[in-house]
């Protein structure tokens, strides 16, 4: 990695620690990014104004979802057009009725990543505009991402089909 | 005139062999007469319209020799695909109707409403969520009206058939006349396809 | 008329997929738009869970199907990160070149579509008839027209074959003149421009904050280009320009298009250089044998063994023909990844269909939506 | 002139039956075979009956020339593979439309329904009983023939308008709205064009408008207005640049989108009809109608049907740009049409006018007829 990249990186790390105190867990480098900042789920919404605004990573690339079985993963990636790199951003949450404020008030293109995930991996969004289904079809109960989720083969499975 | 007609269906005929007992050579080496002959001279004697009967059973071979193959023949040779996109087969099928390979010398112009088709090409992977649409659209073409299922996909959900939103084969759905294998299948498998339905069409007895 | 709620989907010739536009519109003005996705969602991301890293790559080919080499590229290089895997140079630059004529294959696939969209009947055949030189091109070296399954983890799957690039300058020389046929044709029509200037506008600060990315972003001056900013492959041996546009509305779009075009021949010409002057293997050597070099694994036992191989995510980025694409994988160990997140370009492109449709009349529908070339496939996964 | 004429022909075919018929049968119980109301009404029939063949024919043969041409201008081919050449293809997509069930969409009026495209062809066939193909091929001498045509084709807006709405289809419905306003807006450019016409023959009858064409064609002096009325008629006949009520991208099949079998087959041979009846127009009017140039031989002009071949090659001559027209423009959106329609054709019109005005005032047109190669 770059040394100006890393010195980046330092000076995001202080900055962050500073600001946040307590929720913000810490800085992990992460190849070819500014590194992956870990935050508690609690200065969501904080973190991402200070992400977007004072640091301009003004770009949300990726909102992901990743079920550890035990915790749930929830990860932004955003890019900044002044530093010219990815950043993490990464809030491991509870497997009980995980949930995490939503980031459309700060990046409005986070809108429909958080509706895949939400029906996907089962990550409820505060305060979303429009958390229905997008992928699925409305009404559909299971969260196909998680691993608890398994895939059969066709022949395992009864297929009925009822003319509408 | 009477008020109602009954029209003499031919039964068919039954084996002359399977009359005679085992083990045993049949006595009359005449060979019987066909049934339905005898159906019509038992008609003529108690059934007072037998010989409209007659003359509807000669309509209808007039029909099988003479309007069926014409009909036939244009059905075979002016196929018009339902212009739908599903997955990655789309590509291919609009290659086909691209300068290389020109499905229309064929006879095949894509229409994008369905009352005007008379071939569905369900040309790639088939989601339980546009499923139902798809019986729709199915329902909207007016009959008679053919099903290509083209790609795996189509034929038995392909690389996705353990997708849990993947129907595993559109004959779930809607009948299917003809399969295309591959993934996607080349726009000549397309064509090929598309003439193993124009041969069932000419042979096509209804 | 008074207002009145449309479809325009799943089977509508405006939507170059499936997917469903709901429209309100007002007499011909359009109010409200509603974009209704997930009819060709075939849970890739969790297949891939059960798959070979190598089997994925199957299923790459199939999420975007107008630019397959693009999402193979895409997913191998983060896997390559996650399994700490550094492919030879040569496979660097035979991925380079390949994703370019991906490119060309994509964009004269757009070209072909968008005009139809707008009425133009003959050149739809003329971008099929180019497309399929390029696609010769990939049949010649990977065995298929869309679907490739070229890339491997540590490399790709075999060399070029010989005379390849020889046929490919020559189908270069002959896609530069057809590119300005395509211009002739296009902006040489007055009622092309008519139909196209003004139309769509989405300005810079609005591009941004929508999370648009790709030749729609570029389109209104915003220099972002992955391969520019974050190269990957060889893409920082090669020189090209970026295109950017200043529009921001469909004929901006068409001109960033056709200039990516140009410049992607130019690359391709520079790959090509390099390839002939440096032979070398395309393959890394000394990779576990899991992980299926060179070709899949048949047998199981190649991949059944315990390993301790060490874990890892990796994070790719892509200059994708329609945009900026991510791919998340994450390895924990086994034959399998344990999470693949794939970010579509087209994904976000879409969401912000609101601030580029509404107000604008439903014949503007098919132009502002075939300049964004939406591929249903990469969207809805 | 000879008065040799398609009408004549079928009243002398009649006659010879009937007076034959008449003359071998008993006289006292067939006096009514020479009943001339008899022989007027079955005249017309049969005159009606080959028209109808031919313009049908005509129609077809259209369709397939313009799949052909059109398949040359997208580097392809078209039909191949039915009859030599595609040739029956058109035969076979009529046979196909013909045999596929007829139904009716839940939510459709009926009556409008099945009405409209029948009216909608009826009047297209209506208008060939009109217009002369040749001195010969006509119905007698109609002194507002060139009124009479333009009033029948100006109904087509009615009836697609009413088959849009009794559809009960929302894309139709838009269709059908464009459809109308396109119509009514190009009926006027065309109108207008049709009296710098008339300004310079002085007259109605297409006949004679043709046959004061023998020694220049109108389309040189009137050029403008030659200009307006074949762009109008690229409107009246909804196709591209102005097909947008059929705007496949948008509206799926623009007004016809419900129908389907034998009544999406009326709507597919009117639009052709009406594209032929457009190119007769613009032949007749501004290109000379049968009149052939003088370079002929005058073994060649004296052939029967050899009028009949030079009017029907300048057709599909016609037809011809119009589809290469179709090749090479994009398609234009409703207010811009409306606006060229209103501000350029209108205005172009008038200007046609005027010249047409001044050239008759000027009497200058006499002298166009020295040009070399130009008319008869």
């Amino acid at each position: 990695m770059e040394a100006s990249a890393r010195l980046f990186q330092r000076d995001l790390m202080g900055k962050l620690s500073k600001r946040f105190p307590t929720g913000f867990l810490g800085l992990d480098p992460f190849p070819g990014t500014f590194g992956r900042i870990r935050f508690d789920p609690a200065i969501a919404l904080e973190l991402f104004r200070e992400i977007r605004d004072v640091h301009a990573f003004e770009h949300l690339a990726m909102v992901a979802g990743i079920d550890w079985v035990e915790r749930r993963e929830v990860l932004y990636t955003v890019w900044s057009d002044v530093h010219r790199g990815y950043l993490l951003l990464s809030a491991m949450l509870p497997a009980e009725r995980p949930h995490i404020e939503t980031a459309t008030t700060v990046w409005p293109s986070a809108n429909w990543h958080e509706r895949e995930t939400w029906e996907l991996v089962d990550i409820t969004f505060d305060h979303h505009p429009d958390l229905r289904n997008l992928l699925l079809p409305t009404g559909y109960q299971f969260h196909p991402l998680l691993r608890s989720f398994k895939l059969h083969e066709p022949e395992e499975l009864e297929v009925k089909v009822r003319h509408v | 005139m009477t008020g109602t007609s009954t029209t003499v269906v031919p039964k068919p005929r039954p084996p002359i062999e399977a009359a005679a007992p085992a083990g045993e050579l049949p006595m009359v080496t005449q060979p019987a007469l066909p049934f339905f002959e005898i159906e019509t001279l038992r008609a003529e004697q108690f059934i007072p319209n037998a010989k409209e009967a007659l003359g509807s059973m000669i309509a209808e071979q007039a029909q099988d020799k003479l309007i069926r193959p014409v009909f036939n023949w244009a059905g075979r040779n002016s196929l018009f695909p339902l212009h739908w996109g599903l997955a990655c087969c789309a590509i291919e099928f609009a290659a086909a109707f691209g300068a290389r390979w020109d499905a229309e010398r064929f006879g095949v112009v894509p229409r994008s409403s369905p009352r005007q088709c008379d071939l569905l090409i369900v040309n790639g992977t088939v989601t339980w969520k546009v499923a139902h649409k798809l019986i729709t659209l199915y329902e909207q073409m007016p009959e008679p009206k053919w099903v290509i299922a083209m790609g795996n996909c189509a034929t038995g959900g392909g690389p996705f058939r353990t997708a849990y939103s993947v129907v595993p084969g559109v004959d779930k759905l809607v009948p299917v006349d003809v399969y295309i294998a591959g993934c996607p299948p080349r726009p000549e498998a397309l064509l090929d396809g598309i003439l193993l339905l124009e041969r069932l069409i000419q042979e096509r007895r209804e | 008329m008074s207002e009145m709620w449309i479809n325009m989907g799943p089977q509508h010739p405006m939507t170059h997929g499936l997917w469903n536009l709901r429209v309100r519109i007002d007499g011909e003005l359009v109010l409200e738009v509603d974009p209704e996705m997930g009819y060709l969602h075939r849970g890739i991301e969790k297949i891939s869970e059960d798959r070979h890293y190598n089997e994925v790559i199957t299923l790459m080919d199939r999420t975007c199907y107008v630019a397959g080499m693009a999402w193979e590229n895409l997913f191998i290089l983060g896997a390559e990160q996650a399994l700490h895997v550094e492919p030879p140079e040569r496979a660097k630059w035979i991925r380079t070149l390949s994703e370019e004529f991906q490119r060309i294959g994509s964009h004269v696939m757009w070209y072909a579509a968008f005009v139809q969209d707008i009425g133009l009947m003959a050149p739809f055949l003329y971008g099929m008839r180019d497309r399929d030189l390029v696609l010769d091109l990939f049949q010649s070296y990977t065995g298929a027209r869309m679907t490739y399954e070229y890339n491997r983890v540590g490399g790709v799957r075999n060399d070029l074959p010989p005379g390849f690039i020889d046929r490919a300058r020559k189908v270069c020389d002959w896609l530069l003149d057809r590119f300005q046929e395509y211009d002739d044709l296009c902006l040489g029509s007055d009622i092309f421009r008519k139909r196209c200037d003004g139309l769509g506008v989405l300005k810079a600060a609005d591009c941004v904050r929508a999370g648009i990315t790709g030749p729609m972003l570029r389109s209104a001056g915003v220099k972002r280009d992955v391969r520019k900013d974050r190269p990957y492959n060889a893409y920082d041996q090669v020189e090209f320009d970026v295109a950017v546009a200043d529009g921001a509305d469909v004929t901006a779009r068409y001109l960033v298009r056709m200039e990516e075009l140009r410049q992607s021949v130019r690359i391709i010409r520079q790959c090509l250089d390099w390839l002939e002057r440096n032979p070398g293997p395309a393959m890394a050597e000394n990779l576990p044998r899991w992980m299926g070099a060179p070709y899949a694994p048949v047998g199981k036992e190649g991949y059944l063994l315990k390993r301790n191989y060490p874990k890892g995510v990796g994070l790719s980025a892509i200059e994708e023909p329609h945009g900026e694409a991510l791919a998340y994988v994450v390895n924990e160990g086994g034959e399998h990844p344990y999470r693949v997140k794939l970010k579509s370009p087209i994904f976000t492109n879409l969401s912000a269909a609101k601030h580029y449709l509404v107000g604008y009349r439903v014949a503007d529908i098919p132009p502002i939506m075939g300049s964004v070339d939406v591929c249903v496939g990469e969207v809805d996964r | 002139m000879s008065t040799v004429t398609l009408y004549s022909v079928a009243n002398g075919l009649i006659v010879a039956i009937l007076t034959g018929l008449y003359s071998v049968l008993p006289h006292a119980y067939f006096g009514w075979l020479v009943n001339p109301d008899l022989i007027l009404v079955l005249s017309v029939l049969v005159f009606g009956a080959i028209l109808l063949a031919a313009s049908m024919i005509n129609t077809i043969m259209l369709i397939w020339y313009e799949r052909k041409l059109l398949g040359r201008f997208m580097d392809r081919r078209g039909a191949m593979h039915v009859g030599y050449a595609g040739l029956l293809q058109n035969f076979a997509d009529g046979i196909k439309l013909f045999r596929k069930n007829t139904y009716k969409p839940r939510d459709a009026d009926g009556l409008g329904f099945y009405a409209a495209p029948t009216a909608y062809m009826v009047t297209s066939v209506m208008i060939f009983a009109i217009l002369p193909a040749s001195w010969g091929w006509t119905a007698g001498p109609l002194p507002l023939s060139l009124l009479l045509a333009l009033v029948v084709f100006s109904f087509a807006p009615l009836f697609i308008f009413l088959s849009a709405w009794s559809q009960a289809n929302k894309y139709s419905l838009i269709g059908g709205m464009r459809s109308a306003a396109q119509m009514i807006a190009y009926e006027v450019p065309i109108l207008l064009a049709v009296v710098a016409v008339v300004i310079v023959s002085g007259t109605f009858d297409l006949t004679t408008i043709v046959t004061m064409q023998t020694n220049y064609w109108f389309g040189i002096p009137l050029f403008v207005a030659l200009i307006v009325f074949v762009t109008g008629m690229l409107a009246e006949m909804e196709r591209i640049p102005f097909d947008l009520p059929e705007a496949e991208a948008e509206l799926v099949e623009g007004w016809n989108t419900e129908y389907g079998g034998m009544l999406f087959a009326f709507f597919m041979l009117s639009d052709y009809l009406r594209a032929l009846i457009g190119s007769f127009l613009v032949v007749l009017l501004f290109l000379g109608g049968w009149t052939m140039p003088g370079w002929v031989p005058s073994s060649l002009t004296a052939l029967p049907l050899a009028a009949l071949f030079w009017f029907l090659l300048k057709t599909y001559i016609v037809f011809g740009v119009f589809v290469w027209v179709r090749a090479s423009l994009p398609r234009v959106r409703t207010d811009q049409l409306l606006r060229i329609g209103w501000m350029r054709m209108v205005p172009l019109s008038l200007l046609a006018i005027v010249l047409a005005a001044l050239l008759v005032l000027a009497k200058c047109l006499p002298v166009l007829g020295c040009l070399p190669g130009v008319g008869g």
